[in-house]
């Protein structure tokens, strides 16, 4: 019987802090694979700063923000294969930019506009999970199918520390862990759930802890260094694609920004945590890295968060350009075999509204 | 008195009846430090403390459940679920346990539990913050189920809820949270449930809702003030339901049109429709029309309205009706 | 054709279906080692092996999430719940999920997932075993439910289940799995979702059911037989609806007595009661008349016989029916 | 920061095996108490025992049998105080009759009659929970009431290996801890749910490896060794009336009987395990225990179970002695105020029935 592996209690960390604590090593990254990382870094950051202004502006609907997330989302994006299946929560929303997926859509799922609507299987990323942590079982049985189909693919799902409360959290990952399903069950541990801290969440030392009640490795990493987060799901994958299962990650950050742009976290946050963190964000602690080593200029920054910005300038305008959608989309796309009555509900409305 | 905002009223009944009720204790996501999301539960944490106004964990069925335990304590807990779709992950215990949980005791022991939620859509929110769930809720025995749509019956429908010995689902209309506004009484204010609400008295057609969807039956009414005279009835108690006030207006004007903004099959208008059509088979001029939601996932927002019913759509049924 | 229990035509279109589709997988509790607590699934364990006729963890939820992601690739994954109320802690899953992930995708993805389940009353079981939950089912939007009657259409109607691209729902009425018994086609044998079954031909009075009520149904009709000629008429795909045998029906006899074991609020009767008051009032030569289970838990099974609808209140709905 | 307690991994003991293992010792418990918890083993066997019969006989409907695991019921039940609220699940439908509730009650539960119903206050025991691990949160909710009240009462829910997957499971040990409720979590983990291992149920290497992910501590024990759940109960009791909150046990046996009377086991079952649990069932060991230590005797044995037999005879005649309920029943104690709807379908009822 194999031992049961505790959680660790540390934080691991790959890059210093340009004082006492040097940077590591990290495997699978060259030059190249580290500027990768910071070009998504960017461009997740530039897509969330921009999106915060376009609610602002009214141009965007409610948005779920995750500035200062991002290195928990880039730095595990990039230890996967494109086969690999991402699971996204709202807070991951943007993520399949990564991927190749137009701003305009995402853009778009934030309009309420059906424009914002894909095909899972072009980018190998599932829908945007709402409902808390009920995802974490489709990720499951996707991993679990592919294995079942000896396709060497694996299956990432985005949740947050309160969503490690939740049933759903609990059979989908148990559901992994005995179908010995490739998947990693990735927990942005902000440290709240909209305004309820994790202390009030659970009674466990670390979220990581969880894991062992379902017989499946884990670690624990900061979520604000992109590296550590990429190195810790690097090593899931690789015993994901071993056949070794599921690997629970809890990257832990604090939340510097609103829960949503309809959240107002003063009557609740630790404003010095917060400042902390905004001191301590990711993107900067990465920049200060490829800094360090010789990667990263002022002008490399500033074209690539120009590029960016240009990004996100079209996906907009591309958002805004998508007509109006026609309201027989309403009788679309749930069944592939519709039943008579959504004609004649159609055309009745059609008649009315005319 | 005081004109309130509806959700305004929901946080009114909240304050009072803890104040009345040292056993009262509310629990939810969110409902403590933030004071609830829409903030129907701003300033109960403050004033009765962190052990009554209580912050759970994120598990909606963890909720419900442990309020059946807090019952069998003595407590009359009131629940708070974030929104209606997320209300689902606590439909296991509440089937198979608040509902049939006194049953089971030989009515020995009584479940006095709230449970509270916004609902509905227009809102313009992303997917699953939109959702009329009152047949999941109506359908299952040993609940009662209440929706106010004024700021008045707000408070005074949720009152009922927590004084009453039963289990009580209120469902609150989001999209009329700060819209309506009205007159509420102060201090303890009770509407009983099992009571429609004469919204309007009108001869020639009856137009039956509830919730969000009473201010659009009284935009149709408006709409066909010229040409009819229209009676609006709002439901408000879902269950118990006062058969005889629907009877009784159907027997009235012959004619009837039921609005509910759920999807339509097995919608809280069928039930409604067949009352009618067991019951006042005599009195009807004409079909029994429904004006609902459609059989389909709720849409995204940029084609919600449309999905919704309207005013426009409830207007073209009662003119079919008048014309039958 | 071979003569076969309701039961046995279930297990009988597992093996045909996961024969002809080697992407249909079986998951459930204890549906392999043990081949299902009423013996469903007996034999598709050995004959199909561990990973296509699974033996899951006891968690209803993680069998219909998984099974989401199984269908993402590319399965068509056939979920047993172990009895109607244990179906419950699944509804979540299928009210945010299956119900909606199609519609979500644009119509890009399918879901052609099955949920099977026994349901139904009157087998002196424990509290619990005995549920007609269909409402919750029937009323969630992206999800068809089907309830056969006979083995036939047992058979017919679960591989139509497992072919279907959409998510189906199949309740199998496990009062009469082992007392029904008729011929049923070997091999292949589809019987299309929406086609209602016409089980007996009548002109006076027309009774609607389906599931374990087809019997009773049936029974009422032959001891009516003396005074009128009913029709009766098997629904057996509640979504979709075969709308039109309904109506053809209701406007052939103009007397309508539906039935069905659930509670009675917003039954599916109300549904088919709704249907009727808006497309049939012409027709109608009375009211239409419901008899249903009652809205209070399912009773403990010494007086359950009381709880269900019986041949005799068939009986007495249909003579008051008649004599109106 | 406390530590996490890491589970235990041996199963404790008390009881030695008259050979290589000497008995141990267990607080809390004189001749009188040994005795006392001896009767009560001999009374749930007899029950079981009898039911099984009576179900045979056609007198009793569908019964799960508990044969084998009056040990964990018994030895977690004498470490509580009267006050103590008991949450059982089907398997431990009989643990009523140790609060003095009558045979008769619960054989009428089973025989699908209203004189099964009780009201949970009179014994501090909750009603007899079918859906699997649906009242764990009922037991954190009452123990948290309790808390919350000042009362010195704890709760103990008593569920299965199977039930740890569920989701019900999961967010009731979460707020038993989260809330610090004087709550046991006591899994019977008999090695089956129905047909299914519980190697199929979950990849952890133990059960109490699950308390970890609620940061609340667990014991491990022989659930055929009475005293050793005597002593581990008495502990988590004691941690609870301490304000300590939950405490999980796992209680190991191997199911030696049928899951209930519906059920084959042959057809997946390990024989020669049941042999050997059947070899070293719980009763048996105990009262080689007491015979080591002089406290039984033949007599005594005959005569308690002469008793036991009695109660049951007499369990049996007064059930059956029930008269056959008025369906006037169906309508009534669902609600304390019931719809109008309710009389109406009752005289309508009578009527037809005539
Ligand atoms: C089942 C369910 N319940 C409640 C909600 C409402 N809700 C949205 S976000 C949120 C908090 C989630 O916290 P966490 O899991 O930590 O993720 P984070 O938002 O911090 O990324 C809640 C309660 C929901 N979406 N789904
Ligand atoms: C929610 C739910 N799902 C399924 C069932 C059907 N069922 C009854 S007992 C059982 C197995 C339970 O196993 P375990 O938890 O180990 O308890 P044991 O019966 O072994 O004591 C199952 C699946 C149920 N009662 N409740
Ligand atoms: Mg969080
Ligand atoms: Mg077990």
């Amino acid at each position: 019987m194999a031992s049961t592996i505790p959680a660790e209690r540390g934080l691991r960390r790959v890059i210093g802090d340009d004082a006492s604590i040097p940077d590591g090593e990290v495997d699978g990254l060259d030059d190249e694979g580290l500027l990768e990382l910071y070009r998504s870094l960017v461009l997740l950051r530039t897509y969330d700063e921009r999106s915060v202004i376009y609610h602002r502006q009214g141009r965007i609907g409610t948005y779920a923000i995750y500035w200062g997330h991002e290195a928990m989302q880039a730095g595990s994006f990039h230890a996967l294969a494109d086969d690999d299946w991402i699971f996204p929560s709202y807070r991951e929303s943007a993520i399949g930019l990564l991927r190749g997926m137009p701003p305009a859509t995402i853009l778009s799922w934030w309009r309420g506009h059906p424009a914002g609507w894909w095909n899972p299987a072009d980018y190998n990323v599932a829908s945007i999970c709402v409902p808390i942590a009920t995802h974490v079982p489709h990720a499951a049985g996707l991993a679990w199918g592919k294995r079942l189909r000896g396709e060497d693919a694996c299956a990432i799902a985005y949740f947050g520390d309160g969503a490690t409360s939740e049933g759903a959290f609990h059979e989908g990952a148990n559901f992994a862990a005995v179908m010995r399903a490739p998947a990693i069950l990735f927990c942005s541990n902000n440290g709240w759930a909209i305004s309820t801290p994790v202390s009030a969440q659970t009674r466990a030392q670390t979220l990581a802890d969880k894991a062992i009640g379902y017989g499946i490795p884990s670690a624990r990493v900061d979520g604000g260094d992109v590296l550590a987060v990429y190195e810790a799901t690097r090593a899931a994958v690789a015993r994901a694609r071993a056949g070794e299962g599921p690997t629970f990650i809890e990257a832990v950050t604090y939340r510097a920004a609103p829960h949503a742009t309809a959240d107002d976290p003063s009557a609740y946050i630790d404003p010095e945590r917060v400042e902390e963190a905004r001191a301590n964000e990711c993107l900067g602690r990465y920049e200060r890295y490829l800094r360090r080593h010789g990667l990263l200029d002022a002008e490399l920054e500033q074209q690539l968060k120009a590029e960016a910005a240009d990004v996100m300038r079209a996906g907009i305008a591309a958002a805004e350009a998508e007509p109006k959608p026609d309201l027989g989309l309403l009788f679309e796309h749930a069944l592939v075999d519709p039943p008579a009555s959504f004609q004649t509900d159609l055309a009745e409305l059609r008649r009315i509204l005319g | 008195m005081a004109e309130r905002f509806l959700v305004e009223a929901v946080n009114d009944a909240l304050h009072v009846e803890m104040e009345r009720d040292a056993d009262v204790l509310l629990l939810g996501e969110d409902v403590g430090r933030a004071g609830g999301v829409f903030r129907a539960t701003a300033g109960l944490r403050d004033r009765f403390g962190a052990d009554r106004c209580v912050d759970t964990p994120l598990a909606e069925a963890g909720i419900l459940g442990s309020a059946v335990g807090l019952c069998m304590a003595g407590f009359r807990p009131v629940c708070e679920m974030q929104y209606d779709a997320f209300s689902y992950p606590c439909l296991d215990q509440l089937i198979t346990h608040v509902g049939r949980y006194r049953w089971r005791t030989g009515g020995t022991m009584t479940f006095p539990l709230t449970i509270r939620m916004p609902y509905g859509g227009g809102v313009r929110a992303p997917e699953l913050h939109d959702d009329s769930p009152e047949t999941y809720y109506v359908h299952t025995p040993g609940v009662k189920v209440a929706i106010p749509s004024t700021p008045a019956d707000a408070k005074g429908l949720l009152a009922a809820a927590i004084r009453d010995p039963d289990p009580v689902v209120v469902l609150e209309p989001k999209l009329v949270y700060r819209t309506e506004r009205g007159e509420v009484p102060d201090g303890e204010h009770v509407v009983p449930l099992g009571k429609a609400r004469l919204a309007r008295e009108g001869g020639d057609l009856t137009i039956v809702a509830y919730g969000a969807m009473v201010p659009v039956a009284e935009r149709a009414a408006d709409a066909l003030a010229s040409k009819a005279d229209i009676e609006v009835l709002d439901i408000r108690s879902l269950k118990p339901l006062d058969e005889e006030a629907l009877l009784a207006s159907a027997s009235k004007t012959g004619r009837v049109v039921l609005v509910q903004e759920a999807a339509r099959t097995c919608g809280y208008a069928a039930e409604l429709a067949a009352i009618l059509a067991e019951k006042a088979i005599l009195d009807l001029r004409g079909p029994v029309l429904r004006v609902t939601g459609y059989d389909v996932p709720y849409p995204y927002w940029s084609i919600e309205d449309a999905y919704m019913p309207s005013a426009a759509r409830v207007v073209d049924a009662a003119r079919r009706l008048l014309a039958f």
